[in-house]
């Protein structure tokens, strides 16, 4: 199993029946291919549509029914079409149940940096900063290193995308849960241990005595 | 009773220099006759604010393409590099806005309303120069109202009174815009007589629209 | 002719074809008897419902079809359905052409009274407030005296309803204008003279060399 | 999926001293049954937020006359007189408020904005003990949100997602109270199978709904 899957299935086990979702562009969509159709789960996209379903047949793509990367997808019974104003009302309102996001950074705040590299990569925020403010849940989702630099540091040197502390770090090693306290190591990834998540980890991580292994949905 | 334009006429209508709201969402619900026909018209020194830049050779990528624009308000253009080089060769300003703010700032300067106290950018790059205010003892940001000269607007159906129906995702920001432009042309996908949409469907009413664009040949 | 009837007849000929307007409860209500309808005015109650018509022939009222008022309605072709939200967006945000009400006293500033009398009589101010301070063009509608004593007074003694000056009086003896200067008489009702105007007027009333006869619709 | 609950059985779930956002313009768009319900339980201590308070023997007027209620948010009571008296001799507590600040408080609340900047008011006895703040050289009254701990909404039609669609002047507050209560119970006149609303008919997304009331027998 590569690490983006493992990642996407841990994600998925945080999932709750009923729960509205919305999963960011890349690694983070994966996740919906892991959650089982019967938990009731909305997957919801910040350009519209709560009940976002699968890719459709080749051929029945509707032009008016996208994910946030332009991709194309399918309605599930039930499904509402919404707009952008309520779309982000549901979002920064705290109906939002989760957020699943990418990260460039994450520090021992828990504070969460993806939206920008000065001089290098300025995309935009896009919906992560209402995202992460008003989630009820805010999830990160990532490979824990880019290109050998741990992503998990003691403090953002890139600019935050929101005050708020994310509720948890799902990387291909570990789940890491920001706390007053600091990050706490909850989890390691199969046949992974707990120095080598210290090893790649330039955070300092508090270790509790019991560190369970990753439950892959 | 609004009779319905050739988009040529339209562009026609819309001088240099002209601030445009332009409906979609990575292109998904952007009026693109309309911008085909301010690519035509050679239209120069635009302002473009909509949630994102879209591509190369779709929606606002092809008035971006094109050199028509000096000013994008939007949330991302991580998928149009042809903008980012632009922006950082100083030729395209470019004024990033969190998605949510960003629809709530044309809301507010669509029904009257004097900005947005939101809590999505504080603490971060885009708490910038701005006031704040404290209310029930949190901080919000207020951010300002953005009306434009002109709202374009892409749709599903119209009829000649001008109410509109959006489907899918490609509503996103076209409902809110059509609040906030001081003119306002509609490009829908098929105009019915009126009487033909029943009132509980309409979702932005014709005294709102300006003018209609005709339907594609 | 009754007096309520004469004034409902001159507030109707200042209505332009394609325009939207709110008529208050009660007189301001009678205006729309004498828009003819090719005139393609599109009448709306702050409740909601653009385009409310007639009320229908007795056994086709709809419960869920009413004016502000709670009487029934009916619903042009063309007629829009539209929530609170959306019908106070678009009077604060002056998509409303014109707004005609009632008024308990309008003084030399062109202000207006007309949601309470303390200690005797307080409905509230309904989306009066909102009416005067966001329409285009706010047209008072009333008697021109209650019980003996002018409503038009040098400064009003009960709770204001906006700051802004209101643009057109009509009572059933004239047609004044609010202005930077004060109150203009320019119009008197067939059969009354400028004499009677000044003595049934507790205001000081600018009075030009021309005064025209009202026109009724 | 939802189950759909007893009028009685909803009304045991809301507690004396519970706050109500209640949907209806002149008991039009009111949830009569629930209200029914509730004065046979004999609910006490309720503060109902609504746009009126109806007539006595309609929707809210109902709660009044069996003295449930012991504050009310309103922007008109004019039509109740009982309502007058109660809260003339100080038996009830009545904050008045524009009916477009009204619906623009419960938005923000249920958005997650952290109050409405508001020409509606200014200079009159609305603003008395409020914050303002200048915005472009325009001063606006900062209204705060408003939430409550149940919203009771009437809809046209349902399905057991909780996805709902109101009829005309039935839409009024209820999608925007939809937004703004903890618990939100709807009473729809019909409820129908998942999937058989259209995505683009649906007003209010069924994730905001928290249960469904039963069909009347």
């Amino acid at each position: 199993m590569d690490a983006k899957e493992l990642i996407a299935r841990r994600v998925a086990h945080e999932i709750r029946p009923g729960m509205l979702v919305n999963l960011g562009i890349g690694l983070p969509s994966m996740v919906a291919n892991y959650v089982p159709a019967e938990l009731g789960v909305f997957f919801q996209a910040e350009n519209g549509v709560i009940g976002l379903g699968a890719r459709p047949p080749e051929g029945m793509e509707d032009e008016n029914l996208t994910d946030a990367g332009g991709g194309f997808v399918s309605a599930v019974p039930g499904a509402a079409s919404i707009d952008s104003a309520m779309s982000f009302g549901l979002i920064r309102g705290g109906h939002l149940d989760m957020t699943v996001l990418g990260g460039l950074e994450i520090d021992e705040a828990g504070q969460l940096a993806n939206w920008k590299v000065p001089g290098k990569m300025v995309p935009g925020m896009g919906g992560a900063m209402d995202l992460v403010t008003g989630a009820a849940r805010v999830i990160v989702a990532m490979q824990h290193a880019a290109r050998g630099a741990s992503k998990i540091v003691p403090r953002c040197t890139l600019p935050l995308t929101s005050l708020r502390r994310i509720d948890l770090v799902v990387t291909e090693l570990a789940v890491i849960e920001p706390t007053e306290e600091g990050l706490v190591l909850r989890e390691h990834a199969p046949g992974v241990s707990v120095e080598d998540i210290r090893a790649a980890t330039a955070a300092s991580l508090i270790v509790p005595a019991e560190i369970a292994e990753m439950q892959l949905a | 009773m609004k009779g319905a334009l050739r988009p040529a006429a339209a562009a026609e209508m819309i001088p240099d220099g002209a601030s445009l709201l332009i409906g979609g969402f990575m292109a998904v619900g952007t009026p693109e006759r309309l911008i085909d026909a301010l690519v035509a018209r050679g239209a120069k020194d635009l302002t473009v604010i909509a949630n994102d830049a879209a591509m190369p050779g779709r929606g606002i990528g092809k008035l971006v393409t094109a050199r028509a624009v000096s000013r994008v308000v939007a949330s991302h253009i991580g998928l149009n590099p042809e903008l980012q080089k632009l922006m950082i060769a100083g030729e395209i300003e470019v004024e990033l806005v969190p998605q949510g703010t960003l629809v709530e700032r044309i809301r507010a300067g669509g029904v009257g309303l004097g900005g947005v106290l939101t809590p999505t950018g504080l603490g971060t790059e885009v708490e910038q120069g701005k006031q704040k205010v404290e209310v029930g003892g949190r901080t919000f940001l207020v951010e300002e109202p953005i009306t434009a000269d002109f709202a374009l607007l892409a749709a599903y159906q119209a009829d000649y009174v001008g109410n509109l129906c959006y489907s899918l995702t490609a509503h996103n920001f076209n409902p809110t815009m059509a609040l906030a432009g001081r003119t306002v042309i509609a490009e829908p996908a098929s105009i019915v007589p009126v009487g033909v949409i029943p009132p509980d469907a309409v979702k932005t009413p014709g005294v709102l629209v300006d003018h209609l664009i005709v339907r594609a040949a």
